[in-house]
């Protein structure tokens, strides 16, 4: 990589982070774009530093780069699928609806959809580096999961108090963090390279009374085989925590359902909908203080049985 | 037993009345009778059969009677008739935001199809109702309506399943009958003629006269028009456009009571004809697989009809063993695997014949 | 040459569908025949399982974990009882576990045995569904012929079972296994090597492995994504680690790892490896041993919550107690796989064709009463 | 080209594999049937011994029956109830285990315990019976059982027993006018003294 491309990088990156995210785009050559972007998304979750801002930004993004020439025809059909997002996400629908595989314009369309709702990342342009995934090695499950203690409760908490101070609340046997700065400590706790927590095991909410509501995380680490419980309270008149579904998954419908049953919003989730209850339902029905509707659509919800009473 | 022999026979028989244009009316009418009994009655004998054969394959023992108060009568006989009764006296449902004229337009025009394709089909030297010298043409066109009214009951049921089942079936019976043609023209090669008794006159002279053992190449044609027969009669693997674990029901989502049923008995009328083609063109038509063995114009009948029955048979058969297939692999099957293949035997068959001589 | 392009459409499989495995809406957005946005509804089946379970004692939650998964109503009550076990630090005897254990994987191979068939005939197939049911119904025979009951159980208790097996339950379930081998081969047989199930399913919806563990996808979902995850090997609860056993994973014979195939083939390779289990845990069940011995007199957990999971056939069902030392939960949550496993479906399933929707949706073996608890 | 021969044929001998598999099944008609003619012929059900010292338990699941004689009134199956479908109602009895004719009611079970309570309603609504079996074990009396199976002796199996109108599955197992026929006796009772 030479010096004038990470300089673009780093400009890039920076003027991405501010908001700017048209200049990230309008970069031409598609490697500087995409490291610059992966950069963002690192950034954002936190396992990568912001660089600084490159003091000469004279060299216009326009000049440095080459421009870009793709032939369709030469590229294999998950390269063509990336490239056909990437320009449909840039505003060349064009090119997109041109495309003339069926199933390869669908599943583009499909793409951009979901990254505009946010739901799945924007791919690289083809032949970019990708970034890392943290899959997981089946062998590596085997090896190191039976020796140690698989309850790191303990470990991870003094992990957190350095790493995050003042985020945990007391010091009973369970992970009690506040909910400030959980997004941040979520992602880290998936990428520290000790921990790994790749799986959100079980979330749920519980009202434990007095103006409580706690939302509790199981996580596990699939690649470790341990587990950790982080539990983080809040109170029934501000019920918010930031979401951490962009970092697990299935913390979307986990978040949901917790949402639905006790009210508990989390901020940051793209799609907070009811999603076991009708949509017009009435109240958190789980939380301890729920009165039971007297009608609904106007049915009379029945308290006797009849031919009981 | 064309309309001119009967309006004969009646002249002779009714000296008094001849020359009465009252006796071409009955000539007509009473072939159509016949027809519409023997469908009828083949209707009931299939649907049953259906039943019983796919029972058997499930490990089940079917419809079951022990008498015959309200029960099926013996081992089911009555099955049939009872669901044709419940059909037909059901209540008949037009969606209000159907299109009304042409919703009730499909179900006739299909059952027409599949009606006026008996008639061209050749029961024994003298037992067909009109003996076309281009019969079986008029049979491969007249099959065709099908696709005109399958699209009619998907369009005017306004319902999306409805849609995809039309749509489905268009293009499915569309591109069938492309390897269907191609393998009936090899037939056409060798017998020389379009017509149905002229083809099968061919074939005289016992089993291996039979056109499909003429030549290496026409058991693959065979092969290729059964499974077009399947693609065309919309039977698994090929029954995309009602496949009722994707589309809910298809075309006849909608449908219901005698509608339905006239649906339900076009599709089996269609595997009869269909089936009678493929024998006629390829197994011999009412010929006995033996020379000279029960050769007579009544077990004529009998041989036609059982060997069309064993083809439905196998269809049946074929239902109850394979799941079914995709759009795109039913496009591939069709256009990338019969099409060339039928192409070449045509070429195959062609030179076959003129170093034959 | 000009571009075709159809209006977008949008179309709702169920909540009254044949393929959609009970009462679940997919609000599916087509382009032609490809899918290209997958919306799933659900709770048409809700029924307050967890507000129930904060009204009534333990042993009553017992029959209502049945009723959450329907299909294997034997491991729901197992992981119910794992649970509580641990959080009253109850041991039950010998024969308790090895009853156990011959039921839930009795119950794990009836459960695969309809999710085959069914993932047949939503593919087209209506035979081997039956000849799957038809095995299905010998194994309920079993369990009718030990509680009673035929599909909702209640006979795992707090402690111990409900009654013992009654005389000749061993014998007869040895004659059912040996009935029942050479049906499994028939049943691959004719499905699993069948080259249009396997045109049908091979490359379909292919789950890579990051992306299942991402969604929490577990049980054979996961394994078929080539993740040799399994809690009776990775984290035995009860006695599984006394017997031997294999876990089959995906391995892409037919196409990609991952693929509907691949989920279909797992299922039908742990039907083998449940057999075997079966079989040793029939051969080394102690003959005596009261299956009441542990019963607590009554069931009143210390203050504590307790997180346990445990091996279902569709995947890691977790149970979340809390309890503050009453007789009643005060919260109790369960983690269905069912729940995760849908959730991907929007993620592996957009851009394929209707119909491989349906099969994706099939391979993933959903269970709505679960689902919506 | 190999490939597209080999698909061919892969796929032909797979679905001749499969259609044999199925005519094997459709000759072996009279031998495999694996259904029954319902109302013809019945599924048997199981007989169960259990063996050890557990002939007692009662392990059937069919619909429910008390013996009204021999029930004291203790409360433990509606407590034991899931779904609340038991409801019981008792009123104390003038003479501990004693008889009291106008009402037929018993005051001694067949266990010989002597009756405290006089159970005035005792109903089951079998229509939301969840058929658990949790509310015979504690019975004291073995007076509240599933029918048949180990109970065969006390009540012949009964499981099809659906009713046009739902309240007909409200059974209601105490004898009819016991309420009002206590009441009755007790006035009269207080008047006399």
């Amino acid at each position: 990589m030479t010096d004038s491309q990470e300089k673009l990088i780093a400009e890039l990156v920076n003027k991405g982070l501010d908001g700017d995210m048209d200049a990230v785009n309008a970069c031409e050559d598609k490697m500087t774009r995409a490291k610059a972007k992966a950069m963002i998304v690192k950034v954002n979750k936190g396992t990568a530093e912001r660089p600084p801002m490159p003091k000469a930004t004279n060299a216009s993004s326009d000049g440095s780069a080459p421009p870009a020439v793709v032939n369709l025809d030469t590229l294999s059909k998950d390269d063509m699928l990336a490239y056909l997002v990437n320009k449909g996400l840039d505003g060349d629908m064009d090119a997109v609806n041109a495309c003339e595989d069926k199933m390869t314009r669908a599943k583009a369309k499909a793409m951009i959809v979901k990254v505009n709702k946010g739901t799945a990342e924007r791919p690289p342009m083809p032949k970019a580096a990708n970034a890392s995934s943290n899959v997981t090695d089946s062998a590596a499950v085997k090896s190191t999961a039976i020796e140690q203690n698989k309850d790191i409760n303990q470990k991870v908490r003094k992990m957190i108090e350095e790493k995050f101070p003042g985020s945990i609340l007391d010091s009973i046997d369970s992970i009690q963090l506040s909910p400030d700065k959980w997004f941040e400590i979520a992602s880290w706790l998936k990428s520290e390279e000790s921990l790994i927590f790749d799986s959100l095991q079980c979330q749920m909410g519980i009202d434990l009374g007095e103006d409580t509501l706690e939302s509790r995380y199981n996580l596990h680490s699939m690649k470790y085989d341990h587990y950790i419980e982080v539990r983080i309270a809040v109170s029934k008149s501000n019920p918010k925590i930031p979401s951490v579904e962009k970092i697990w998954r299935i913390a979307d419908w986990f978040e949901r359902e917790t949402y639905d049953m006790f009210g508990i919003e989390y901020i940051g989730h793209r799609d907070l909908r009811r999603i076991l209850l009708p949509d017009d339902w009435e109240g958190w029905p789980l939380r301890k203080d729920y009165q039971e509707q007297e009608t609904y659509h106007g049915i009379m919800v029945p308290k006797v049985k009849e031919g009981w009473e | 037993m064309t309309v001119d022999f009967i309006y004969d026979l009646l002249n002779d028989l009714l000296p008094s009345y001849s020359g009465n244009e009252l006796l071409l009316i009955i000539a007509m009418l009473l072939p159509f009778f016949a027809l519409f009994g023997f469908i009828t009655i083949y209707g009931f004998g299939v649907i049953y059969a259906e039943l019983k054969v796919s029972s058997f394959i499930q490990d089940k023992t079917g419809p079951m009677g022990q008498g015959y108060g309200f029960h099926a009568g013996k081992w089911g006989f009555l099955q049939p008739v009872a669901d044709g009764l419940h059909l037909f006296f059901k209540e008949d449902i037009i969606p209000s935001t159907a299109d009304k004229p042409l919703f009730i337009l499909a179900p006739f025009l299909i059952f027409i199809g599949m009606f006026v394709g008996i008639i061209a089909i050749p029961f024994g030297e003298a037992i067909i109702i009109s003996d076309m010298n281009i019969g079986i043409f008029y049979i491969l066109g007249i099959g065709s309506l099908a696709v005109i009214a399958l699209i009619l009951a998907g369009w005017s049921s306004n319902n999306k399943w409805a849609l995809y089942g039309g749509m489905r079936s268009a293009a499915q019976i569309i591109s069938y009958e492309i390897p269907a043609g191609l393998s009936l023209i090899v037939v056409i090669l060798l017998a020389s003629s379009l017509s149905m008794q002229e083809i099968i006159s061919y074939q005289s002279g016992g089993m291996f006269n039979w056109i499909i053992f003429d030549n290496p190449f026409m058991p693959i044609a065979f092969i290729i028009f059964f499974i077009s027969a399947l693609a065309e009669t919309n039977r698994t693997p090929f029954d995309l456009p009602e496949s009722e674990s994707e589309l809910v029901a298809g075309f006849v989502t909608e449908y219901s009571g005698a509608r339905y049923a006239f649906f339900f008995l076009s599709e089996y009328v269609n595997m009869f004809v269909i089936s009678s083609v493929a024998t006629t063109a390829f197994l011999g038509g009412w010929q006995s697989p033996f020379p000279n063995f029960l050769n007579t114009p009544s077990w004529s009948v009998f041989w036609m009809i059982g060997k069309a029955f064993f083809l439905v048979f196998i269809m049946i058969w074929i239902r109850w063993t394979v799941p079914r297939l995709r759009v795109d692999q039913l496009m591939h099957l069709c256009w990338k695997v019969f099409i060339p293949i039928g192409l070449f035997n045509i070429f195959g068959v062609s030179i076959w014949t003129v170093l034959r001589g | 040459m000009g571009v075709i392009r159809g209006e977008e459409m949008v179309l709702n499989i169920g909540p009254q569908h044949p393929a959609t495995h009970g009462v679940l809406r997919l609000q599916v957005r087509t382009d032609g025949e490809v899918v290209s946005q997958i919306t799933p509804y659900m709770g048409y089946l809700h029924r307050c399982f967890e507000k129930h379970c904060e009204n009534v004692t333990y042993e009553q939650v017992i029959p209502f974990t049945d009723r959450c998964d329907y299909l294997s109503s034997m491991s729901m009550n197992f992981g119910y009882v794992v649970a509580m076990e641990k959080l009253m630090n109850i041991k039950v005897n010998d024969r308790v576990e090895h009853i156990r254990i011959v039921m839930a994987e009795l119950q794990r191979i009836a459960s695969h045995l309809l999710c085959t068939g069914v993932f047949g005939l939503d593919l087209g197939a209506f035979t081997p569904f039956l000849w799957a049911l038809r095995d299905r119904e010998r194994i309920l025979d079993l369990f009718e012929l030990t509680c009673g009951a035929r599909l909702l159980y209640n006979y795992m208790w707090v402690g111990g079972l409900s009654h013992d097996i009654p005389v000749g339950f061993v014998e007869s379930t040895f004659e059912f296994l040996d009935y029942f081998e050479p049906k499994v081969d028939e049943l691959e047989n004719i499905l699993a090597h069948n080259k249009i199930l396997v045109e049908r399913s091979a490359d379909i919806g292919v789950m890579p492995k990051d992306v299942a563990i991402s969604y929490g996808v577990t049980g054979p979902n996961l394994r078929a994504s080539g993740v040799n995850w399994d809690l009776r090997k990775n984290d035995p609860y009860s006695i599984y680690d006394r017997f031997e056993f294999d876990i089959p994973i995906g391995q892409g014979i037919k196409g990609t790892v991952g693929d509907c195939w691949d989920r279909f083939y797992v299922r039908i390779l742990e039907i083998r490896e449940s057999v075997k289990i079966v079989r040793q845990a029939l051969a080394s069940m102690p003959k005596d041993g009261d299956v009441h011995q542990s019963l607590p007199k009554k069931i009143r957990p210390p203050k504590g919550a307790i997180y346990a999971r445990t091996e279902t056939p569709r995947g890691d069902l977790g149970y979340y107690i809390e309890s503050d030392g009453s007789p009643i939960p005060y919260r109790l949550k369960m983690r269905s796989p069912a729940f995760t496993a849908l959730s991907v479906i929007d993620e592996i399933g957009a851009g394929w064709l209707l119909s491989d929707v349906l099969a994706i949706l099939g391979s993933l073996d959903i269970v709505l009463g679960e689902i919506d608890r | 080209m190999v490939k597209y021969f080999a698909d061919i044929y892969n796929s032909t001998t797979a679905i001749l594999s499969g259609m044999y598999l199925t005519i094997n099944h459709l000759f072996r008609a009279k031998t495999g049937i694996a259904t029954l003619q319902y109302p013809e012929e019945r599924w048997p059900r199981p007989e169960r011994t259990i063996g050890f010292e557990h002939g007692s338990y009662n392990v059937i699941r069919s619909r429910l029956h008390v013996d009204i004689d021999d029930c004291i009134g203790c409360l433990k199956c509606e407590r034991a109830c899931p779904v609340d479908c038991i409801k019981i109602e008792t009123e104390k009895s003038p003479n501990r285990g004693e008889d009291i004719k106008d009402i037929s009611h018993i005051g001694i079970t067949s266990n010989s315990t002597k009756k405290a309570l006089v159970v005035t309603r005792f109903d089951i609504d079998m229509s939301e019976c969840c058929y658990c079996n949790l509310c015979t074990y504690p019975c004291p009396e073995e007076c509240i059982f599933m029918t048949g199976g180990p109970n065969e002796g006390k009540h012949s199996i009964d499981y099809e027993f659906s009713e046009p109108n739902r309240t007909d599955l409200i059974y209601h197992f105490s004898k009819a006018g016991t309420k009002e026929g206590l009441q009755k006796m007790l006035n009269s009772q207080e008047a006399e003294a």
